[in-house]
């Protein structure tokens, strides 16, 4: 039995300890435990991984009987393979910075212990995604990681907007799993069994509709735990959150746990090529629908959250286009720099003391040049600048886009220059111009800026360091050869630098030109600026119905109204029967004795009559 | 047939429960003045000792007369079983009866030697009723009966509701017998005899015009049937038992009731089985209207004797529903429901008096409010009473109902017994009202008035609710030997 | 009626069916009386006719069957009917002391 | 005298003592109540200790004629079905007498005499294997929760007792007379003659009378349920009852119906069944919306979890009658995990309303500032019954969906839509309890758990994510005699397994992707 069981208990065990004593302990020893727990389970992801080759003989360890019912059993299984390995080595690795990050970070904030003790737990989850080695288990993970971005970005429960932000989240992947739990049920009712081996066995032999139907199902789960159209309202909100979980959970791991379960389930997506188009529009749809919303945003951490939606509608495409590794590589890309990204935000709005409207910043470069540095390594790997990490990933995507068709190449290439825009606006916005913000920047601790400086390295060499296709051969197909795929990767660089020019043009050189644009774009800039109106839409479209149908029509209406109504109109009509009944009794012996009467001669009649009839 | 005219010693100990009783009458009448005072100081107690005495003895003899069944005085008489079985149950309402009329008296300043004697006298006419073979004897028991009971129920003379319970029960009641005289003629017109057993042989030949026999059997149930107060001959009872003393609306609600229905099961299990298809209907019809009236009219009383009286005519339909079953189960099942009945009834009339207080002030069932938290016990043992009532498990009242139920399904009639079970649940309403306001509610006037309970009363309680819980929990005893009794008119 | 009617009623009797109707006709005068009636003593006393309508039937049957039994009965029941006199007129009596009326339909205080 | 008969007796035996003992003497009836629950909790582990799984028949049976005529035994038995439900009753009643120490006030003897005879009745209830006596123990249980609520309950108790009396009662009376039935035509209330009997044909019902008969044992378990529409008792029942009702009622009591349904209709009247699981179905899976979305808009927490536990008893059925191996296991599963979580939620609301005298959520808010363990427990339990995986109702939620899944698919994808819908309700009130600014009252209230309402929670808590992670604890014997339930279904039935054709599954499959 081997011992993958400590990668995610290592975790645990600190939420447990944490969770339970934290109160009493202090910071030092919680932060021990918390990053202490991490990074162990990251060494011994790292043992692991290289006892097995990173993944080329796969591992598979069964610990216990969960769930038996007749026929049908699963048990707590855990397995690794290569895409296992890579997702472990992201969600340890980026994890354990992160909470070294956060250790300096949540510093002087109430419920420290609490926030390590979530983070902890979702480490656990997160890494029970992973490994699993059924979709059980995996759901358990799935809906784990839920529960702990419900609590994180709840983390301040005090403030109203934090808790909505959370339950937003909860409910909207809860509308996503809906779909993952029908899926399950078909491959139960259709595999037997929900193993991912034998189902992936048995899967290129099945009825084709069949597995469209799972693979669509499994795909809308996917929407609402990676932000996809049309699930993907949640993620903004998310933003909610303490900096760093966002830097975690909604921009390095979780969110990306719907990419991963595509790939995980790609033997059953690869028969379903309906469902595969699927994945590729909505993918392609969401980073589009998504870049623009990020050009418009003035909140540092919006636009990096609506950036991160639309990164994973490419790593979607990637899949859709039957460029799993590549998915997965620009996932693990992504995890780098949005990270950091992210992280570097958190590091900004410390500065700022806790702004983050990128309006009221500006002029930073002087106060904390750390951290504009690793922010520009971040925004190059994400505008997909020659030779950083974002850069391999994003052209593998779109050369295999390219070959599936060409306008959704085009499509991406657009986006890619968008991104670039909003990115390095951002990025202008903050560090350069004079500073119009309150109170004094200052940088940094070290503690934040170390795991910074790794990510910024990761960013820009993680494409040389881990070519992910290589890793994954065998497992995926690699992308086979695109004619022309040098001129490809130009258009795409190209876009990109445009886009990074255009935004030092308007936002450094040129201020004024944002403001014109804005007014002469009209109705659509606010369309955009407003996202679409996508929340309201869903506001007044369900939620309200919702509310309001349950409230007048059920509630008042056919619980008290027709139910009990009925009910209590039955008791009223009875007693008003008994006084009817009452009043014959009027008293009168006269009246009494006519219907002694009446009853005989009534008597008499019915006997005559029944004894009348011939026998 | 024993020709000699002078009674053999069996036929003497086979009457001998009505004998006692009237022996017993007759003496306390006689010797009242002298027991009036024992020692100089007026003993007004000893007549209710004496009449208990009187009904022990009689109890005795009846199930004396048991060990030697048979038929008596010119087959005019006949003790078997069920006959036993109904004696002992009238002859035990009549102590319990005089149990619960000690203090009631007392209040009333009218212990006299007359209601005793009124009270054996009615009792012993009962017993005439259910061992009588013959339809003249038991137009007579029915009379003695009914004759004192007229009396008792306008006992006390200055009072108009007693006047008026006393006047529509003689009247209406004489008017009733009027009728089952009627039927009693025509049937010895058309079969020549008025004995039960030869009516059965003579109904047995094919000569007889059935219309005729039906028309009679139709006016006997008018008569029975104003006595056990079905409906639609139910009018009189809740006027009655309202205004006449309550002990002796819960007497009447029980003893002559029990004494009616023997004596309606056994001429119709007997005498006109013949013809049961033709009474049958006439049965059901008139059972389902007693529950219903029974049980709706009793939904918006606030008195509570008249909601008891009401939902005695509701318990009524329901013994009807067993007649109507015309099995031998169905006559187990009469006779065990009016044993449970007679008990529970007893036992809630009890509480009920205790509550009334002199003169029957507190009448109103919000007079109950608070009663748990005053006086537990009584309480909780009104409470047995009132499950019963309602037919919950573990008490006489649900086994009753359910052996009435089942002999209706036994005998293909369902949906009278789903009926007259969807009518207990409606039931179940009016009754809870007496917990609620018992349990629910705070201390009113008449509980925080209420004197500790009486020693009389008490006896009479626990012995109704230890006879309820019996035969709720170990009926078998009795249902067993209802069963093996209830052959009749073989 | 004819003469050949009444002779034969000379030879055989008055057949039992006149006697019968002739119970019948006072029992239903007796309940309609009952009925119609309001004075609480005449009421009694349509009780007392009804039970006579059941004597006179009593004793035609009892001939006609040749039984002597069925005249008993009718004993039987005017003993009765005269207890229930005593008794009866009694309660009247009283009631008639607490409410000084004898009109039956003012006794009707207990109702509903 | 087996464990079972130990079993039935303890709690009686204590509901006398607890009468004889002077109602001065507070404490000692409290004490004893307690003493005499925990010893039969003990007593119910045993049991389950000693049960044997793999074994046919009853186990731990007794069985001796109790009246001769009619025939009626005293004929108790466990099998894999009603044990868990048994010792779920012996967990709750220590607890619910635990969190009434302090709430009850006046006639403190009734009430915990009152609490063991529930305890009887319903541990007499899953035992009791011949109808008759089963119809008692059913009945009895009816009387001591009409006075819990009636006595000790709020405002609008009396409303709340009567209509819940009588709505059991209409339901209980159409029984009696299909249990009568069944004893003239089988001539015994012994559970497994008359099944023997039904099965081999000895006792044969027209299609009508098996119909009849079916309805009239479905709706006085539906009544129960309770299933919509006949529920509207239940909100009125909890919000009225003092904690410890709520909880014996919610957590216990409302198992009697789905228990019944389970024992009873299915292997008795397995064709009628299957002809109705249609609407029924349908009816549970409204059942299931319904109960969430009217669940989402209550003002009131009581009565919000209280119609949670409509939705959540819509699953059980859903399940029960998708006549499924994994539907059936859900059902019970379910039955046990919502008695557990909804046990707790009711605790704690209770709890809360000590504290605040308040049952509005509008009257609460940022209690996780002023009592952190407070806010976490009530968490673990909210989520448990939001159904979080590797807490106790997920298990259960996800075999019947399954099940139902097997039997037809369309089915599922509306009921699933209850799962979305309970995170909102539950979180919605998290949210407005326990978030946000603490209020003044809250302040000065609201504290953290003292020692005796941990000992109530803490086991709770244990329960609920032991129920989700070590399932095999209980869902062996449970399996067990669902599968004898189903083939005795199959065996005296020409049932339509439920369809498992892939094709068939598609065509619902596809258009579900609708939605």
């Amino acid at each position: 039995m081997h011992k993958l069981w400590l990668i995610p208990a290592l975790p645990f065990l600190g939420f447990l300890i944490n969770g339970i004593f934290g109160r009493k302990l202090p910071k030092l020893i919680i932060n021990a435990i918390a990053v202490g727990s991490v990074a162990l389970s990251f060494i011994w992801v790292l043992l692991v991984a290289s006892g097995c080759d990173w993944g080329a003989i796969p591992l598979r360890a069964q610990y216990f009987t969960w769930i038996k019912s007749g026929p049908f059993e699963v048990g707590w299984d855990y397995s690794i393979d290569k895409l296992t390995v890579i997702m472990l080595m992201i969600v340890t690795g980026v994890g354990s910075l992160i909470h070294v990050y956060a250790t300096a970070y949540m510093e002087h904030e109430e419920g420290y212990y609490r926030f390590f003790a979530y983070l902890n737990l979702f480490m656990f989850f997160m890494l029970n995604l992973v490994l699993a080695g059924n979709y059980l288990i995996l759901f358990v993970g799935w809906e784990g990681v839920g529960l702990c971005s419900y609590l994180l970005i709840g983390f301040y429960f005090v403030k109203k907007s934090a808790t909505t932000a959370g339950n937003k989240a909860f409910i909207v992947n809860r509308i996503g799993d809906f779909g993952f739990s029908l899926a399950m049920f078909l491959i139960v009712i259709n595999f037997g069994t929900l193993d991912f081996r034998r189902v992936f066995a048995a899967a290129p032999g099945k009825p084709v509709e069949i597995l469209t139907a799972i693979a669509l199902l499994t795909l809308f789960g996917a929407c609402g735990k990676s932000a996809q159209i049309p699930l993907y309202v949640w993620l903004p909100d998310a933003m909610e959150g303490p900096t760093p979980v966002s830097a975690l959970i909604h921009a390095a791991t979780m969110v990306t746990a719907g990419v991963y379960l595509c790939c995980r389930s790609a033997a059953i997506f690869m028969h379903a090529p309906v469902a595969m188009e699927t994945v590729a529009l909505i993918g392609l749809a969401t980073a589009v629908m998504a870049a623009t919303i990020g050009l418009t945003q003035f909140d540092i951490k919006k636009v990096f959250a609506y950036s991160t939606v639309s990164q994973l509608g490419y790593m979607f495409l990637g899949v859709g286009v039957g460029a799993f590794s590549a998915g997965i590589w620009h996932l693990m890309t992504h995890a780098f720099f949005k990270a950091l990204l992210f992280l570097g935000a958190g590091s900004v709005i410390h500065a700022c003391h806790g702004e983050q409207d990128m309006r009221h910043m500006g002029g930073l470069k002087k106060y904390t040049p750390w951290t504009m540095m690793v922010l520009a390594c971040a925004s190059l790997a994400i505008a997909g600048f020659p030779g950083t990490s974002g850069f391999f990933s994003k052209d593998a995507i779109l050369t295999a886009a390219y070959a599936h068709a060409p306008w959704m190449f085009w499509v991406g290439v657009i986006t890619a220059g968008m991104t670039a825009f909003y990115v390095w606006r951002a990025f202008w916005m903050t560090f350069f111009g004079e500073y119009k913000g309150h109170g004094h920047p200052h940088e940094s601790s070290w503690v934040m800026l170390a795991p910074l400086v790794v990510l910024a390295v990761l960013s820009l060499a993680g494409g040389f360091l881990f070519n992910v296709p290589k890793m994954l051969e065998g497992m995926f197909p690699l992308a086979e050869e695109v004619p022309g795929e040098g001129t490809l990767m130009g258009i795409s660089i190209a876009a990109g630098l445009i886009g990074i020019a255009l935004s030092y043009y308007m936002y450094v050189v040129n201020t004024t030109l944002p403001a014109k644009i804005t007014s002469a774009l009209g109705g659509v800039y606010t369309l955009v600026s407003n996202k679409y109106f996508v929340d309201e839409a869903y506001d007044a479209a369900i939620v309200t119905p919702l509310v309001e149908g349950s409230t007048a029509v059920l509630w008042h209406g056919v619980d008290q109204g027709v139910i009990d109504g009925f009910v209590n109109n039955v008791g009223y009509q009875s007693k008003g029967i008994g006084d009817i009944l009452k009043r014959i009794q009027s008293g009168n012996i006269r009246s009494y004795a006519t219907w002694v009467v009446l009853g005989s001669v009534a008597l008499l009649i019915v006997m005559g009559f029944v004894k009348g009839l011939p026998q | 047939m024993p020709t000699s005219f002078y009674p053999s010693a069996d036929d003497l100990l086979r009457f001998s429960p009505e004998l006692i009783l009237s022996f017993a009458g007759t003496l306390l009448m006689v010797l009242d003045p002298f027991f009036r005072h024992i020692q100089g100081k007026p003993a007004p107690r000893i007549f209710g000792h004496l009449t208990i005495a009187a009904f022990i003895a009689a109890i005795f003899g009846a199930i004396a007369a048991n060990a030697v069944p048979g038929s008596s005085f010119s087959n005019l008489l006949i003790v078997d079983g069920y006959a036993t079985f109904f004696r002992v149950l009238v002859l035990t309402i009549g102590i319990l009866a005089v149990l619960i009329s000690y203090r009631y008296l007392a209040k009333e300043v009218a212990e006299t030697s007359e209601y005793h004697a009124l009270l054996l006298f009615s009792v012993a006419g009962q017993c005439l009723m259910v061992a009588a073979n013959d339809l003249i004897m038991i137009f007579i028991g029915l009379e003695i009966s009914s004759i004192a009971t007229y009396i008792l129920a306008g006992y006390l003379r200055n009072d108009k509701r007693n006047n008026e319970a006393a006047l529509k029960y003689f009247l209406l009641g004489s008017f009733a017998t009027g009728f089952l005289l009627y039927g009693v003629s025509i049937v010895y017109g058309i079969t020549g005899t008025t004995k039960l057993d030869e009516i059965r042989t003579a109904l047995s030949n094919p000569g007889l015009s059935l219309v005729a026999v039906s028309i009679a059997a139709a006016l006997i149930i008018v008569g029975l049937g104003f006595k056990v107060s079905g409906a639609p001959f139910q009018m009189w009872a809740p006027d009655v038992y309202q205004g006449a003393p309550a002990p002796v609306s819960v007497f009447m609600a029980t003893a002559p009731k029990a004494a009616a229905f023997a004596v309606f099961v056994r001429v119709f299990m007997t005498s006109f089985q013949q013809i049961a298809t033709g009474w049958e209907p006439l049965i059901w019809i008139s059972a389902l209207l007693s529950m219903t009236i029974g049980n709706f009219a009793a939904l918006t009383q606030t008195n509570l004797k008249r909601m008891l009286a009401y939902s005695s005519i509701a318990h009524a339909g329901y013994i009807l529903v067993a007649l109507a079953a015309k099995s031998e189960l169905g006559t187990a099942a009469v006779m065990f429901y009016l044993a449970a009945y007679a008990l529970m009834n007893i036992g809630a009339f009890a509480v009920v008096i205790h509550i009334a207080g002199k003169g029957e002030r507190h009448l109103r069932i919000d007079d109950l409010a608070g009663l748990a938290q005053k006086q537990p016990l009584t309480a909780a043992l009104m409470t047995v009473f009132v499950l019963s009532f309602i037919g919950v498990p573990l008490t006489g009242g649900f086994f009753g109902k359910f052996y009435i139920f089942r002999a209706a399904v036994e005998s293909d009639l369902i949906w009278l017994a789903v009926l007259g079970l969807l009518n207990s649940a409606v039931a179940a309403y009016y009754y809870l009202r007496l917990l609620v306001v018992m349990y629910m509610h705070e201390p009113g006037e008449a509980v925080q008035a209420l004197e500790p309970m009486s020693a009389g009363l008490d006896i009479a309680l626990v012995l109704s609710a230890v006879g309820t819980f019996i035969l709720g929990v170990l009926p078998g005893a009795v249902l067993n030997f209802a069963r093996n009794s209830a052959s009749l008119g073989r | 009626m004819d003469s050949a009617a009444v002779m034969n009623l000379l030879k055989n009797g008055v057949p039992i069916s006149w006697y019968l109707v002739l119970s019948a006709i006072l029992f239903a005068i007796g309940v309609s009386g009952f009925l119609f009636r309001r004075n609480i003593i005449t009421v009694f006393m349509c009780i007392e006719l009804m039970l006579n309508a059941v004597n006179l039937s009593f004793i035609a049957f009892a001939h006609q069957h040749k039984q002597v039994s069925g005249q008993l009965f009718t004993f039987f029941v005017m003993v009765v009917a005269a207890a229930e006199a005593a008794v009866g007129l009694a309660i009247i009596l009283t009631v008639f002391k607490n409410r000084s009326t004898l009109n039956i339909d003012e006794i009707d205080t207990l109702k509903n | 005298m087996n464990l079972l008969d130990v079993l039935i007796l303890i709690p009686a035996i204590g509901f006398f003592i607890a009468l004889i003992i002077p109602r001065a003497m507070e404490n000692a009836i409290k004490m004893l109540a307690l003493i005499f629950s925990l010893v039969s909790f003990v007593v119910s582990l045993g049991l389950a200790y000693g049960y044997r799984t793999g074994q046919s028949g009853l186990q731990y049976m007794t069985d001796f004629v109790w009246i001769q005529n009619p025939e009626i035994h005293y004929h108790v038995g466990v099998d894999g079905l009603s044990l868990w439900l048994i010792v779920l009753s012996t967990f709750l009643t220590p607890i619910a007498i635990l969190i009434s120490w302090n709430y009850i006030h006046n006639r403190v003897k009734e009430f915990f005499a009152f609490l063991l005879l529930l305890e009887f009745g319903l541990v007499g209830v899953f035992s009791a294997w011949d109808l008759f006596l089963f119809y008692v123990f059913w009945e009895v249980v009816l009387v001591p929760m009409y006075f819990l609520i009636g006595i000790w309950g709020h405002d609008r108790r009396i409303y709340a007792a009567v209509k819940f009396f009588l709505y059991t009662m209409a339901g209980s009376v159409l029984m009696l007379v299909a249990i009568t039935f069944l004893y003239i035509h089988a001539g015994t209330f012994d559970y497994a003659t008359i099944l023997a009997q039904l099965q081999s044909g000895k006792l044969a019902l027209s299609h009508l009378q098996e119909t009849l008969l079916f309805l009239a044992f479905f709706i006085a378990f539906a009544i129960k349920v309770p299933l919509f529409p006949l529920h509207t008792w239940l909100p009125d029942a909890h919000v009225e009852a003092p904690s410890a009702g709520s909880v014996m009622l919610a957590s216990v009591m409302l198992k009697m119906g789905t228990y019944g349904l389970v024992r009873f209709c299915l292997p008795m009247f397995p064709t009628a069944a299957h002809e109705n699981a249609p609407w029924i179905s349908i009816l549970a899976i409204i059942g299931i919306v319904y109960g969430a979305a009217v669940a989402m808009v209550q003002p009131n927490m009581k009565k919000l979890v209280a119609y949670s536990s409509v939705s959540h008893l819509g699953f059980v059925v859903l399940g029960i009658f998708s006549f499924t191996q994994l539907g059936l296991d859900g059902a019970v599963y379910i039955m046990l995990a919502h008695g557990i979580s909804t046990g707790a939620l009711f605790a704690l609301v209770g709890f809360l309303y000590e504290r605040r005298h308040s049952l509005a959520i509008s009257d609460y808010g940022g209690i996780a500032t002023v009592a952190p363990w407070f806010a976490t427990m009530f968490l673990i339990t909210t989520f448990a019954s939001i159904g979080l995986p590797m807490l106790s109702n997920f298990v259960g939620e996800f075999l019947v969906l399954q099940g139902t899944a097997q039997s037809n698919f369309a089915y599922t994808s509306f009921a699933a839509l209850g799962v979305i819908l309970s995170a909102c309700y539950m979180l919605w009130m998290y949210q407005r309890v326990f978030f946000g600014e603490t209020n003044e009252e809250v302040k000065h209230h609201v504290y953290d758990f003292n020692l005796r309402e941990w000992a109530c929670v803490i086991p709770l808590v244990a329960v609920m994510v032991w129920m989700g992670i070590f399932t095999q604890t209980f869902l062996p014997p449970v399996s067990e005699s669902n599968d004898k339930i189903l083939t005795q279904i199959r065996m005296s039935a020409d049932l339509k397994a439920a369809t498992h054709s892939p094709v068939a599954s598609l065509k619902v499959g596809a258009n579900t992707n609708a939605h």
